[in-house]
């Protein structure tokens, strides 16, 4: 009976959970709904909560001018608390029973492969602003974040050209981004006629901390008379230690210079970066990039944080550009229906942080600048080398025997996420 | 005396290039390709260029800096060449205030000067005279952005300066720092050091130096003395330099004397390399030791499982950026001051957890298990909220960084060593305390038969409360020496709690030896493993070793009678 | 039904089990060569030390079929031990101990020393303490013990009124469902002893029976030992030396591990080592 | 006394009012999702309808772990782990269900070994493009792991404390390993971007009401399963061994054997909880291997109340509810609500809420009621470990 009754309570819970939840579905009209999908707690919420408050800071400021199309925009935040599984429920939730009309969202490529179905099916609006591996690209989903063509490449080359480096490390975090990264670092640098020798890969698990034995490794491959360099993917919490083993190891940037593709200013606020003056960094935008709308961009940061030592990064640019396209999209399709905006989003511009124009191509991603920076000591990053002009976001990358016949456009006639240049056909789910 | 008048000349060419680069300034764009053929082809134009500029008068130190404004690097590098080669005693304080990025660019009037932040504020003075010629506000004037390369060039120049420096230690960085450089200036100059050089590991470095210069040279007998002296020598370069002439040589003896030097240098490194992965897995294990050794008081002499023990540790590392933040100059002793701390701010944590939370779980060591790790969450999250989510930095003293180098190819980094000396002054220290004193007679006592030692008096309540509070506590102090080596972050304890329990278990509970033997021994095992299998397959394997293993011995390589074991 | 039977087959644990096991064979209660007036217990030259301490010192000890002995000894004489090595929680440093002629005791677990038809009842009373009594007697019942079986058996008519009887005979029938942590520390021990029985045992291992137990309970702890005589070997171990010359039977004094003199209660009472060890303490 | 058959268990009270209240929500949340259009107010969109199912798998895992917990003693900080093992076996299937329609086309191969270009199917991924072959996995792979895992251990009588650890282990190496991009599970991204399940669309909203169900009576038969188990007499050995495990030996019980059978019936309902699982979230991936999600699966059933199994269940639906509602409200205080419950009811509830409730209960039943009858009170709870 004490059983009976306590199974009631729990039928009682039952209903209401679905009254409750229900009873979020009702929308409101004067307002366009945001969806802010970033993780505030677990593992994630180190990199992930400072684009929330990006996102937020936007919203406010677009307020300010008095919202878009007359409305008001109103941010519905919630926390997938670096699960992934929760990040597609979430997913659902927000649009679903917020009815939100675009979100911003996920850090993880795994996060955003576990939104993906969920916003095909739903066809609700993704902005991912964070640098990643490639090879997708969906009808619902606009990458404001770099792909490998916009980062891994450029260094690769600045390298090769600068600092006439001849061999390479290419030391990587376990996971898809740093893999596919290296896969194609490889086949480009034998491409450049680098030889297989010459080049030494490495993984790591996450939040690797022990990295002698792999220093000492670089270090031995490094004293074999060619220039050496690392080209490092290595993922968010590992990368304290690993540099700081280098600075130990007397590993200094003259001798094995690192690039890091994964290292910007929120990473280095926390490390000591006495030591490590001279490694690099390849990003489409630094803190330190002088310029006005940098400048007002990092005022507004640090009034909106009220902490005025908050440092800006890659990321944030990327949530800053995606967010100006949306609205500018919207103005222009004079409607928040995500197939109307999709379509608008193609081939608009938005100023960029550093000083020139973001264009949205048809593949759903970005054309940016590629800067390659050196860790000062101070923490920021001084830029030493720029590609001239825009470089244009490669969805599927040519140097993977994968994806080298693969494009991506979402304008007629074409309209496809993966289009076949070989079989003429869009192969596969992406397509309509 | 040709020097001087090539010196005189290189001058000139500079300048040209600047006027020139300035003239193009539209077109210098900071794209590398362009720019190398701008060198190129400005360096041609030089040629002929110098002919006509025989006349203008040498550029003063100012003048030569402000080529610095420019943003391509190649200017930067010219100009930095031509500051080096004044003889003015300003030179070398303005090399050194380059590398600092104390030398700033006046963006008002497009100077260079050297500046000093000032509460937002630049404070400008003159680089030749040292006196301050104004203030800007921070957004202004920006330092001078230099690169590796120019980094290179300009440490070769200091190093060319301190090759006659007072300081034997300076001479011997600068002249390691020339090893393997063909620049014949930096050459003659080693070779007028070498004369006069009094320290032999200075002149060792020069001999080193000299003898791959020597590599290179036509006269077969030379070389083969170079390469007799070179033999066994385990600088990188050597190796190098050697390979690269064993490449080109068609010479039968010289062929087989680099051979043997070469043999002789691989035999060496092989051995070396041996002791350094060793070393590296002691330094492993002393840091499982001492995340471990708290857990071996709190879970082996008490038999409470605390999942908070990570927290603890992270307590520790907090505790040390704190206490860094208070003393924002005193880094290199503020460590001294955050081991108490730490111990005390995680011992008090402790003791508290205690009071408020195991105190009524004893002798349900699973309950524990539950009870802490919700407490584990609770702290976390805590320093999210208080400390942000954000990594912290703690910066390491100067006397931590760096390696003791035994040769160019082992080397003993300085944190490792230490961290190994402190977790075994820690391990000594406890168990001491544990065999020596009442309270560790009263611990053994209570964790032996707790209602025996009620009976003889010992207030049990207390003892538990003070020994928890001491495992903590040197959860605290482990969470010091980790700062140095990892990540001050939420998540730090987490990484470390479970390798903590393995070792405790294989070790056997309650047992200090056990934990110090498993500590060292997996610490070991899995450096031995992982160039063969990898960071994680060698965890693994690790792991699924001590899985087996409890199967084998279910109470640890060490095991304990007493109440502990009974559980 | 036949699928799970093949389930059933192929899920056999104690099947995974028989390679494992070195030598030993478990072994059916009943089948145990051991004919009237001869022995049924061998326990010889056993030597037990606990680092150091010897707490089983060469002792030799025989138990005849059905007889009741009681073993008496100051504290630390090694007298559990001596239980302990029987019934294989403990094994010997050296010694063997056989049961019947051809049981090795040294060489079998507990459970298969148990099956074999050795019954014991601890010095502090051990019961289920989340069973009720009659469930206590039904985990004890001797019957097939594997997994399935249990998962499988129902009990029958007989079984049923088997446990009852014994029930009765322990004298806990009214609190048959009483859940046995909630007994009192006498009806424990009776409740143990009534599982002991319930094992079927050709040798009960009696340890402390009448600790914390009142007068009458007492009297009737002796009858009931008495009856058991005879059908089955009995061991008990006693302090009190009333209760002992109660049972009257054969008497064996341990002493620093081994025995110090054998006899009735008489002799033993007058034999002046038995007296000095006594009155030593 | 319960009556110990199968069929004394599905007629039995308990099992009849748990299966009435599940089923009951399950068809109220079905009607509301099916027969009322999407704009209508009693319409229960397919969000909740998945959130539904995934506390129900919830459910059906925490059930699973108070079996051994509960009834046999045994603290498993492992069994996240066969969760998973289930999750992925089921993830597989679903893998190769995919077909050519991933984003590279590729007829054989799942897309994340495409871009890793690999060249052929590993052999263990064989055999699962057939349901039979998945759904014999599902149960076979996480029973396996426990019954070698488990001979090892209670053979060597390793117990207490040193199981709970070193399970913990097995699950945290099970996680390093699957991170591993060379084991050929995705590593880190897991499996996802599952198109559909026996044919049917994983998108539409009926298949996952299907699954929902299919859930619903999982949960309801492992119910009747373990109720069954518990009444029997094996039941009331297991309790036996964990309350006093050497009597059992000394009564001719082989201990291990009984810890062994509960241990791998509840890792195989534990893998059948993780195959329902992946479908209605639509991702597996290492990270349900964390220890972590583990040791928050021994506090849903602390929190229900051990050996009620109805107790586990609640637990685990009250706290994932919580969960859910917390992280959409305010984030920050989830962890510190998780963490004060853990120490809450370890502390303050040793036998959870339904043994609250049940105390409540018998205090008002004793005033009014006046028949005794002593069906259904939760097996009370000792300190055992």
């Amino acid at each position: 009976m004490s059983f009976s009754q306590s199974m009631k309570k729990l039928a009682a819970g039952v209903i209401a959970s679905s009254a409750i939840v229900y009873s979020g579905a009702v929308m409101a009209a004067d307002t366009i709904k945001v969806g802010v999908l970033h993780s505030l707690s677990g593992t994630m919420a180190i990199s992930e909560s400072t684009l929330k408050d990006t996102v937020l800071m936007m919203i406010e400021e677009q307020n300010k001018k008095g919202g878009v199309m007359g409305k008001k925009l109103e941010p519905v935040v919630v926390d997938p608390a670096s699960n992934w599984p929760l990040f597609a429920e979430k997913t659902r939730e927000l649009i679903t029973k917020e009815g939100v009309d675009v979100i911003f969202g996920c850090w993880t490529s795994v996060s955003r492969k576990s939104v993906l179905p969920v916003v095909e099916e739903l066809n609700g609006l993704l902005f991912y602003p964070v640098q990643y591996e490639g090879e997708e690209s969906s009808k619902n989903v606009f990458y404001t974040g770099a792909a490998p063509n916009q980062q891994a490449i450029p260094a690769v080359d600045y390298l090769i050209n600068d600092l006439g480096v001849k061999r390479f490390v290419l030391a990587g975090t376990d996971y898809v981004y740093p893999r596919t990264t290296n896969k194609i670092l490889e086949a480009y640098l034998k491409a450049k006629g680098v030889a297989a020798d010459d080049i030494m890969i490495n993984y790591t698990p996450f939040g690797h901390s022990d990295w002698q034995s792999i220093v000492s490794d670089i270090k031995s491959f490094g004293s074999q008379g060619k220039k050496t360099a690392v080209v490092s993917t290595i993922n968010g919490d590992a990368n304290v230690p690993f540099y700081k083993e280098l600075g130990n190891q007397g590993v200094s940037a003259e001798d094995i210079p690192v690039v890091a593709f994964s290292v910007g200013e929120e990473e280095l606020s926390g490390i000591d970066t006495g030591p490590l003056v001279g490694h690099l960094a390849a990003w489409n935008y630094f803190q330190s990039v002088y310029n006005d709308s940098n400048e007002k961009f990092i005022e507004q940061w640090h009034a909106f944080t009220g902490d005025d030592k908050r440092v800006t990064n890659d990321p944030m640019e990327a949530t800053y550009i995606g967010f100006n396209m949306w609205v500018k999209a919207v103005e222009k399709a004079k409607s928040t229906d995500t197939d109307k905006v999709a379509d608008a989003m193609i081939g608009i511009e938005t100023p960029n942080l550093t000083g020139g124009m973001a264009v949205m191509n048809a593949n759903h991603h970005l054309s940016k600048p590629v800067l390659i920076g050196e860790i000062q000591d101070d923490g920021q990053f001084a830029v030493v080398w720029e590609t001239d002009g825009l470089v244009k976001g490669d969805a599927w990358s040519d140097y993977l025997p994968g994806s080298k016949d693969l494009i991506s456009d979402w304008t007629a006639p074409v309209k496809c996420g993966n289009y076949n240049t070989k079989t003429k056909s869009c192969g596969g789910a992406a397509a309509e | 005396m040709g020097y001087r008048f090539s010196q005189t000349l290189v001058a000139m060419l500079v300048m040209l290039l600047t006027c020139v680069s300035w003239a193009e300034q539209a077109l210098q764009d900071t794209t590398v390709p362009p720019q190398t053929e701008q060198g190129l082809n400005s360096g041609t134009d030089m040629m002929d260029a110098d002919e006509s500029n025989r006349v203008v008068a040498p550029p003063t130190i100012n003048e030569i800096l402000d080529q610095l404004t420019s943003r391509s690097f190649d200017d930067k590098e010219a100009a930095i060449r031509q500051l080096a080669n004044q003889n003015n005693p300003r030179v070398i304080p303005l090399l050194n205030a380059l590398m600092n990025r104390e030398l700033v660019h006046n963006r008002k009037d497009d100077t260079i000067a050297l500046g000093e932040k000032q509460d937002g504020q630049w404070e400008l003075r003159d680089p030749t005279t040292e006196e301050v010629v104004g203030h800007v506000d921070s957004r202004a004037a920006r330092p001078v952005v230099i690169n590796n390369r120019l980094r290179t060039v300009i440490n070769n120049q200091l190093a060319l300066s301190g090759l006659n420096d007072p300081d034997s230690d300076v001479r011997y960085q600068a002249a390691g720092q020339l090893i393997g450089n063909d620049d014949p200036e930096m050459l003659t100059a080693l070779g007028e050091r070498r004369e006069q050089e009094s320290s032999q590991r200075v002149l060792d470095q020069i001999e080193t130096a000299l003898n791959i210069a020597a590599l290179q040279s036509d006269d077969l007998t030379a070389r083969l003395n170079a390469i007799d002296a070179l033999s066994g020598n385990l600088h990188p370069e050597v190796k190098n330099s050697l390979n690269s002439r064993l490449s080109v040589t068609d010479n039968a003896s010289e062929t087989r004397a680099l051979e043997q030097a070469l043999k002789k240098i691989d035999a060496r490194i092989s051995t070396f390399q041996t002791a350094d992965t060793v070393f590296f897995g002691l330094s492993l294990g002393s840091v499982l030791l001492l995340a471990a050794i708290g857990l071996a008081i709190t879970f082996g002499v008490m038999g409470v499982i605390n999942m908070a023990h990570g927290e603890l540790i992270m307590l520790g590392a907090y505790t040390t950026y704190v206490v860094q933040q208070l003393l924002p100059n005193s880094h290199e002793w503020s460590l001294l001051i955050a081991i108490p701390a730490a111990f005390l701010v995680s011992a008090l944590t402790g003791i508290l957890i205690e009071r408020f939370v195991i105190r009524f779980l004893y002798g349900r060591p699973l309950e524990t298990l539950l009870a802490t790790f919700g407490v584990s969450l609770i702290l976390q999250q805590a320093v999210r909220v208080i400390f942000s989510p954000l990594n912290r930095t703690v910066i390491t003293p100067e006397w931590m960084s760096g390696a003791l180098e035994i040769n160019p190819v082992f080397s003993l980094t300085y944190n490792r060593l230490y961290i190994i000396f402190f977790a075994l002054a820690v391990f000594l220290a406890l168990l001491t305390l544990l065999k020596r004193t009442r309270l560790g007679l009263q611990v053994r006592a209570v964790s032996q038969n707790r209602t025996t030692a009620r009976a003889l008096g010992i207030r049990s309540e207390r003892v538990n409360a003070l020994t928890f509070g001491l495992g903590s506590g040197i959860a605290g102090v482990a969470g010091v020496a980790l700062a140095q080596l990892t990540n001050v972050g939420p998540n730090l304890g987490q990484s470390y709690i479970i390798d903590s329990f393995m070792v405790v278990v294989f070790g056997g509970v309650g047992n200090l030896w056990g934990t110090l033997t498993a500590a060292f021994g997996l610490g070991i095992a899995n450096k031995l493993l992982e160039p063969m299998a990898g960071a994680v397959l060698a965890k693994i394997i690790v792991l699924i070793f001590i899985i087996l293993f409890i199967q084998r011995k279910p109470r640890g390589l060490f095991p304990q009678r007493g109440r502990a074991a009974e559980e | 039904m036949s699928a799970l039977d093949n389930l059933r087959e192929t899920f056999r644990r104690d099947q995974v089990f028989d390679f494992m096991r070195q030598g030993t064979r478990a072994v059916a209660p009943g089948q145990l060569d051991s004919g009237a007036g001869k022995n049924i217990l061998y326990l010889e030259d056993i030597t037990v030390s606990f680092d150091g301490f010897k707490a089983l010192n060469d002792l030799t000890m025989y138990i005849k079929t059905g007889e009741l002995r009681c073993i008496i000894g100051p504290n630390g004489a090694g007298k559990s031990t001596m239980m302990d090595v029987i019934t294989g929680k403990t094994r010997p440093d050296s010694g063997t101990c056989f049961f019947g002629q051809t049981l090795d005791l040294t060489r079998l677990s507990e459970t298969e020393i148990a099956t074999a038809g050795i019954g014991r009842k601890f010095q502090k009373p051990t019961v289920f303490p989340e069973h009720t009594a009659f469930e206590n007697l039904e985990l004890a019942m001797n019957d097939a013990k594997g997994t399935w079986h249990s998962l499988f058996t129902r009990m029958s008519g007989e079984q049923k009124s088997w446990i009852e009887e014994t029930l009765a005979q322990v004298g806990l029938l009214d609190d048959r469902h009483k859940v046995a942590g909630l007994l009192s520390h006498g009806q424990k021990q009776w409740l143990e002893i009534g599982m002991v029985l319930m094992q079927k045992p050709q040798l009960l291992l009696v340890d402390e029976p009448i600790a914390g137990m009142t007068r009458q309970e007492v009297e009737r702890t002796g009858q009931l030992l008495q009856s058991l005589a005879g059908k089955h070997s009995v061991v008990v171990v006693e302090h009190d030396m009333e209760f002992i010359r109660s049972i009257a039977s054969t008497v064996t004094v341990l002493h620093q591990g081994s025995v110090l003199a054998e006899g009735t209660m008489d002799q033993v009472q007058n034999d002046p080592k038995v007296i000095e060890v006594y009155l030593g303490e | 006394m319960r009556d110990s058959t199968f069929k004394g268990a599905l007629s039995d009270r308990t099992a009849r009012t748990f299966m009435g209240v599940l089923f009951g929500a399950t068809l109220l949340v079905t009607l509301l999702n099916q027969i009322f259009p999407p704009d209508s107010a009693l319409h229960v969109s397919a969000y909740t309808v998945t959130l539904l199912g995934k506390y129900l798998c919830y459910a059906l895992l925490a059930l699973a772990l108070d079996l051994v917990w509960g009834y046999c003693g045994i603290l498993s900080l492992g069994h996240g782990a066969f969760f998973a093992l289930g999750g992925y076996a089921m993830g597989m299937y679903l893998m190769r269900q995919i077909g050519d329609r991933g984003v590279y086309g590729n007829p054989e191969l799942p897309d994340f070994m495409v871009f890793l270009n690999w060249q052929e199917l590993p052999w263990y991924w064989h055999g699962f493009d057939q349901f039979w072959f998945a759904a014999l996995m599902i149960l076979l792979v996480p029973g396996l792991l426990a019954f070698v895992f488990g001979w090892l251990a209670f053979r060597s009588r390793v117990t207490g404390v040193y199981l709970s650890i070193i399970t913990q282990a097995l699950t945290y190496a099970l996680m390093l390993a699957f991170f591993r991009n060379e084991l050929g599970f995705g590593g880190n991204n897991g499996l996802t971007d599952f198109k559909d399940l026996l044919g049917f669309s994983l998108q539409s909203d009926a298949t996952r009401v299907g699954l929902l169900i299919a859930t619903a009576v999982a949960l309801a038969s492992a119910f009747v399963l373990c109720r069954w188990i518990t009444g029997s007499k094996l039941g009331r050995v297991v309790l036996a061994v964990r309350d006093a495990e050497s009597r059992a030996r000394f009564v001719g019980y082989r201990t291990e054997h009984y810890k062994l059978w509960v241990f791998t019936v509840s890792a195989i309902l534990a893998g059948l909880a993780g195959a329902l699982y992946v479908p209605q979230v639509g991702i597996i991936n290492p990270g349900e291997f964390s220890p972590l999600n583990s040791i928050e699966l021994v506090v849903w059933v602390a929190v229900g109340g051990r050996a009620t199994l109805y107790g586990a269940v609640i637990g685990a639906i009250l706290v994932n509810y919580g969960k859910t509602v917390f992280t959409g409200v305010m984030p920050e205080a989830w962890l510190f609500a998780l963490g004060g419950l853990f120490v809450a009811v370890t502390v303050f509830l040793p036998q959870g809420i339904v043994g609250l409730v049940s105390q409540h209960w018998e205090r008002l039943r004793k005033r009014f009621v006046k028949t005794g009858d002593t069906d259904d009170t939760p097996a009370a709870q000792g300190e055992h470990s």
